[in-house]
């Protein structure tokens, strides 16, 4: 992760005022110009009509992360900013852009010395018929980062390209061209050093490119209930699976939605749900059936702020626990994180073909700024990796389900096989899946269960290791993009960091884990949680070689890389 | 090929674990005879169940089998045909499993008219955990947990199936086993979700029941294919009526398509 | 735990033998002549009419685990017999009774060196009208045990006390008679040395335990969904509940149960639920409600073999890391496990109290063994303590329901309370109850959570400490009796142990633990699962001082005071 | 004392999170509405709900509330309820969380027939999640989730109702807040489980349910009483019909008892 070359830009407005689109058009035309960015978005508590923000960050490389404040902060208006304030942190050096005609600038807004401007949206947008305030402000902040009218006018025009009336786009590129003429600088845009990059790329979300993974991995069955913030997969999958002759089930409940994927898995066709924390309590009970069962099925959970019905709309890395430890018995399974927004695509399709190889359940743990954010970005490279289940070849006399084999992995015979009839069972059952309690059985299939994961070789891929040094940071999921930032500013200090992002959480391969920290000193756990569950689980594995520390704090705001790279300092200094 | 196909094909080697008596037995031997009469192949064919002493029965039939989780029969085979709707798919259970922590899928799934029929165990009690009152069981019936009875309403399957949209609604006997194979050779002809309450006598819990062969009749009337009149029908009775009650011809639902494209086209949505 | 002057008996036979009854009707007598014993179930697949299995052990002072091996056991038959061989050992010294018609002496069973004895009980059953064969059976045991004629008598008469068939009484003493007399030992009785109680004493099995403990701390309101081995509570409280004006409502499932109870705490009716495993997983969306929502209610978990269905009737403790952390998000509670029988009075009581103060979730661990094994023992003694919930007293303009207090508790507004009306809500909240996305509540609300458990004094009986040494064995739950037997024996070959039995499980005092601990080089921890999940939670949490190993092995079968004493010599040898 | 009781006495202080136009706004006031004139005690009042737009209500009035988990308002109702019986006890939601996730505690609500008030703002939509099909959703409305619509036949909630027990079941339209007014004062004086389904337009997500105000239409006939011709009305109906449909005399379910002796007496049992 790169932090040169990189701006931040927010837009903040009421119910109606227009900031999402806006902030759309400007990612799509600077994509289009030839960078990359992220945008995310944030709003009240209305389902409609509320207040929101946009923010955007824009570089000539691949960006994942927010920085630490943001370069521009655009207010259609000031209603509600307050909400926003801490979501949106200004500096000394940043740009607050305002409507003449709104009022009084919050001092919320100014107190870091944000030098602020206040231009007539309102009045020139009045002057255009149909003309809007948004697109006043989107002129001035296509002029700061200097894009042209054409590439703005194209963007505008894809966005709203499925709305009948011309007289929209009209208006509003007139309001864009109206805002570039506003704009009262002379210095040279911020991107004026950037490289533009003329390869084709996408514009994809966390949530979207999870439902790619599943697609490329083979998922041709989803079972479902709807749930903030994973119901974009669902929607991206359900029209995307049947063009590629599967389906979509809209269940009455997670309880339904976990059992249907695992009926369907039974039947042979890899299988997948989409959830977040309050279904995946709910799914818990399912997946131990599936585990017991050696049925394959694979649940992304997007994780949002808790516990209980907690912050459906914000980020979390809290659901950690439940994932690896809320089953009733021991029940091995799988525990992946994707590390960034692109990445949900492999990670999601490793966890299905894992699911398939292993017989087992994989919980994908995504989060609501993975999922809903979206992200320009170089197209994923096209992975191929083993995916098949082993099934029966020639089935003779007695087939056994349950085999107790070298591997741990037994065939599974598909309905339709010949001879390969047996009843899957959630009771502990003996090599024919006949229910038994002797403890014979019970051993030999509890061993069978963990020993086929611990027996698997999972890989290089169980991490990401960047950089060498004294300290190692340990992390997973959604906070690892910052957390390289921060360590990328750590360096310039002279602190010498690796950065271990963990994708294969459970089973932790605990010889790789260890002899990627072999030269280091120290070890700092960051996560976005209260507890520290990532730290306190690699300490109950003996996963940290050297003298460690935990960096941990919920949601919902977003890490910052600036308290990252506070807190190794510190703990550097201790030393 | 006129291979005789006899019920005891379809018979597993695992000997059920059911108390001698139990009405579940009934229900076995009926399956197995309207699989030999319907000639089902054997690998097309799963049976699911939930948990209790009447969802043991996958494991005794030499078929493709699903024993569950309590409650959650009815989702694992509606995944399972969604998935594969050349399977004969089959669920079955108990009045516990079905009605009382299963109720909602049983609502949905006679809501979604799937092509798959449901039989239902009902011995009005928990066998399997010893003798708790089920949403079946009398008001009346004292047990260790409701000593006094629990003063609550019978639930009604065949009322609440009819209300959910269930469009082939039956009650059967398991002491009365050529009426319930017919029965389950229907259900499993009938193209939808095809719904099956049984009278499955607990002797060991609810020994009284082994009045009902006294009991049990035949509804005189044809299946009505209205609602309305059914819902009349089965108010009217005293729960002793058996045969089809309601019967109507309403499209299976099945969702899953043909592939009209290749992944690497849905990619090219993705291109800035 | 004194393992001196314990006798262990095991009676087997196939359905209709009687075993069971054979147990009951000697446990009765044997605690009428003034001694103590424990007495367990065990039974194959079937509901009715299938083999089964009691396992015995008495002695003249309280005993809660058994033995490594039985001294005793009289198989009514030989039938599926190898079915219980696993659980009921043989040693050279044991006795093995059967029966002279029932065929050959089944291999296994002798294998050990057992002293076998064949007795005409089937014969001598025919020549008495009604008689039956495990009635002679347990007039031999009644010899061996030195128990008289008389005592037997009364014994048999309060078992069978409500059968209006006198004959049966009769006959069956009739019976008794003609074992004593079938006896060919002359040796003394194996009780002969020990000493007998004048005391009077209860005869009680965990799962009435902790239904007694429940009422005792103030439940009165219990909703739950049958489960084994969980059940009997249930049937235990909903007679009892009547008579001290509470209810017990069987819900329709258990996601029905765990809401029922959270309203009837709402409405101020300190509240319970019971249940195991798979009802737990349902449960854990609305433990996080209550946690959220800070409504007090309690969940005794009777752990069986799992995962997923399972094996519902054997005991494990493999539920430890869903009661911890089976949580969506963060989620601040307690966790309980029972030491004994007899200690699931207290312990329950204990959880309702501490629910109740600090307005939070509390999940006891027992398992089936506690649950369904009865124990002949000294009346519990009377607990009191603090079991209040803290309610507003005069209640101003705007009461805050989630008030920030200094101890994290803030005053629960019953309903019925003038101006005390307010929303419970498991969405992110401010003091006052109203939803809130906003950082600085999400912050506030979850360390006050978290803070209160963190600051309250759960005082002395958080664990039991026993003896001091250089070895510290950790546990919990069921499995501590025998720990404390296994101790018991390396002390006598010298190695100095001290036994940490830990009730508080959550959470857990970490001074107190690392103090208890101070002197000992070496940590053992002892539990009956297959992942070792609470030595894995102990080092998360860095609670584990010295040196550390686990002793973690899944059931069925019961662990053995052996197995841990062969293990310990083998971590001593090692140092 | 003739203190004068206003609705909006019984509004909290808190401002509603939804749409403009949204249906929940009328059943909000007909609520407060049937409060006021009932004069219910402001502490003697719990109103219980689950998750979603609907689910928000209990933060809206000045009651005691619990904002529970998406598909169990009835079960902590019930507790509620059971444990303190003086309360007036109101669970209300929405169509997902009551007929889909919370379809089981209906069914179960229903045939236990307590004494509390059940109200239902049905949208035919989920309104929280943005707009996807719910059970009560017709099978052809299109949607992200359902491109041609989910092809499955509505959930009828006044027949599943009657079904599984339900002794009061109306239908009420939160554009008409005087009849609804009225429904909700005659739901919470019955003595037992009253059942409203509200036709509660959902503007953001179902904009055509803006014509319902035109549809809908008082039912001319008294109550039922009889739950055959209750059925028989509901499948006559068109969905659009208001009022009161079934109405019986069925005494209320309570659980609990008066002490009768102390725990020290219990302890007796366990003397050997
Ligand atoms: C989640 C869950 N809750 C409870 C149980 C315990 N349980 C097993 S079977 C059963 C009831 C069985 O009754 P029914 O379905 O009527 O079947 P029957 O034994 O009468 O045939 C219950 C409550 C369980 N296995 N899982
Ligand atoms: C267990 C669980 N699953 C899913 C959700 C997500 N969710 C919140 S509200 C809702 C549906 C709301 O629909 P409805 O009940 O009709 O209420 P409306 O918003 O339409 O008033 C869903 C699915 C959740 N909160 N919890
Ligand atoms: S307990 Fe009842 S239902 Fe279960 S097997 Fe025995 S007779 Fe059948
Ligand atoms: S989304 Fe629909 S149901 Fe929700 S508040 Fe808006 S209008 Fe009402
Ligand atoms: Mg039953
Ligand atoms: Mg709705």
């Amino acid at each position: 992760m790169n932090n040169t070359n990189t701006v931040s830009i927010a837009i903040t407005g009421s119910g109606g005022s227009g900031a999402v689109t806006t902030g759309m058009i400007l990612l799509k035309a600077m994509a289009q110009a030839g960078f990359y960015g992220i945008m995310s978005r944030s709003s009240g508590p209305q389902i409609r009509g509320g207040e929101s923000a946009v923010l955007m960050r824009f570089s000539d490389h691949e960006v994942y992360s927010h920085d630490d404040s943001f370069h521009v902060l655009l207010c259609l208006d000031w209603l509600k900013i307050e909400r926003f304030a801490d979501e949106i942190p200004l500096h000394g050096k940043s740009l607050l852009l305002g409507d003449t005609d709104a009022g009084e600038i919050p001092g919320i807004l100014t107190e870091g010395g944000a030098e602020s401007l206040l231009l007539p949206f309102k009045k020139r947008a009045g002057e255009i018929e149909g003309g809007r305030s948004n697109m006043i402000g989107l002129g001035v902040l296509a002029m700061l980062l200097g894009i042209s009218a054409d590439l703005m006018k194209k963007a505008l025009q894809e966005i709203f390209g499925h709305k009948k009336d011309r007289l929209i786009i009209e208006a509003s590129a007139a309001c864009i061209e109206q805002g570039m003429k506003l704009h009262p600088f002379t210095r040279p845009p911020l991107t004026a050093a950037w490289q533009i990059s003329h390869a084709q790329r996408w514009n994809i979300s966390g949530n979207e490119a999870a439902g790619l993974g599943a697609l490329k991995a083979g998922v041709r069955f989803v079972a479902a209930y709807p749930i903030t913030p994973a119901s974009e997969i669902l929607e991206w999958l359900s029209p995307n699976l049947e063009k590629v002759g599967g389906a979509l089930l809209q269940a009455e409940d997670e309880l339904a939605s976990i059992n249907m994927i695992i009926g369907a898995s039974f039947g042979g066709v890899p299988a997948l749900t989409a959830t977040s924390g309050p279904g995946l309590s709910l799914m818990m009970e399912g997946l131990g059936l599936a585990v017991a069962s050696e049925t394959p099925v694979v649940v992304v959970n997007v994780m949002r702020g808790g516990p209980s019905t907690g912050i459906p709309t914000k980020s979390e890395q809290a659901d950690l626990n439940l994932a690896l430890f809320g089953f009733h018995g021991d029940a091995p399974h799988i525990v992946l994180a994707p590390t960034h927004i692109k990445d949900c695509v492999f990670t999601v399709q490793w966890a299905s073909c894992l699911a398939e190889q292993l017989q087992t359940v994989t919980i994908v743990m995504s989060d609501q700024f993975l999922g809903q954010s979206r992200a320009v970005v170089d197209p994923p490279q096209d992975f191929s990796m083993p995916c098949e289940r082993m099934t029966p070849s020639a089935i003779e006399e007695s087939y056994q389900r349950y085999e107790l084999t070298e591997n741990g992995i037994s065939a599974m015979s598909i309905p339709g096989t010949p001879r390969g009839m047996y009843t899957a069972d959630g009771l502990e059952h003996g090599p024919h899946g006949t229910p038994s309690s002797m403890a014979q059985d019970h051993l030999s299939q509890m061993s069978k269960r963990r020993d086929k994961l611990l027996k698997y070789d999972f890989g290089e891929r169980w991490a990401e290791i960047e950089g060498a040094g004294d300290t190692a940071i340990v992390t997973w999921g959604s906070v690892s993009s910052v957390v390289q930032e921060a360590a990328q500013r750590l360096r310039q200090t002279g602190i010498t960091i690796r950065v271990i992002t963990v994708r294969l959480l459970m089973p932790l391969p605990l010889q790789a884990m260890k002899s990627v920290q072999k030269d280091t000193k120290r070890c700092i756990v960051v996560e976005q949680n209260q507890s520290g569950q990532f730290y306190h689980y690699l300490k109950g594995l003996d996963a940290l070689e050297s003298q460690s520390s935990s960096f941990a704090r919920p949601g919902p705001l977003l890490l910052r890389a600036d308290e990252i790279v506070a807190f190794v300092e510190q703990q550097v200094k201790h030393d | 090929m006129t291979e005789i196909v006899k019920p005891k094909d379809y018979k597993s080697a695992i000997k059920p674990i059911w108390c001698p008596g139990c009405g579940d037995f009934g229900v076995l031997s009926s399956i197995t005879r309207a699989f030999a009469f319907l000639k089902l192949t054997h690998e097309q064919t799963a049976v699911v169940s939930g948990i209790g002493c009447s969802s043991r029965l996958p494991a005794y039939l030499d078929t493709y089998g699903f024993h569950g989780l309590h409650g959650r029969a009815l989702p694992v085979a509606a995944g399972l045909k969604a998935a594969r709707p050349d399977l004969t798919v089959i669920a079955a259970g108990g009045d516990g499993d079905g009605y009382s922590i299963g109720g909602n899928h049983f609502l949905h799934a006679c809501r979604r008219n799937m092509d798959m029929t449901y039989i239902v165990m009902d011995n009005n009690v928990y066998g399997m955990t010893k003798g708790q009152p089920s949403p079946t069981t009398a008001p009346d019936w004292p047990s260790k947990l409701a000593p006094h009875g629990t003063g609550i309403r019978p639930f009604q399957p065949l009322a609440i199936a009819l209300s959910s949209g269930a469009s082939f609604v039956a009650r059967g006997f398991a002491g009365d086993p050529a009426n319930l194979t017919r029965l389950i050779v229907e259900a499993i002809n009938h193209p939808g979700f095809s719904f099956i309450e049984v009278l499955s006598p607990c002797p060991t819990f609810r020994p009284e029941q082994k009045e009902w062969k006294h009991a049990v009749r035949q509804w005189q009337e044809d299946p009505a294919d209205d609602p309305v009149a059914a819902a009349g029908r089965i108010h009217a009775d005293d729960g002793m009526s058996t045969g089809i009650v309601y019967l109507s011809e309403l499209p299976a639902w099945q969702p899953g398509s043909e592939q009209s494209t290749s992944i690497e086209r849905l990619e090219q949505a993705f291109y800035v």
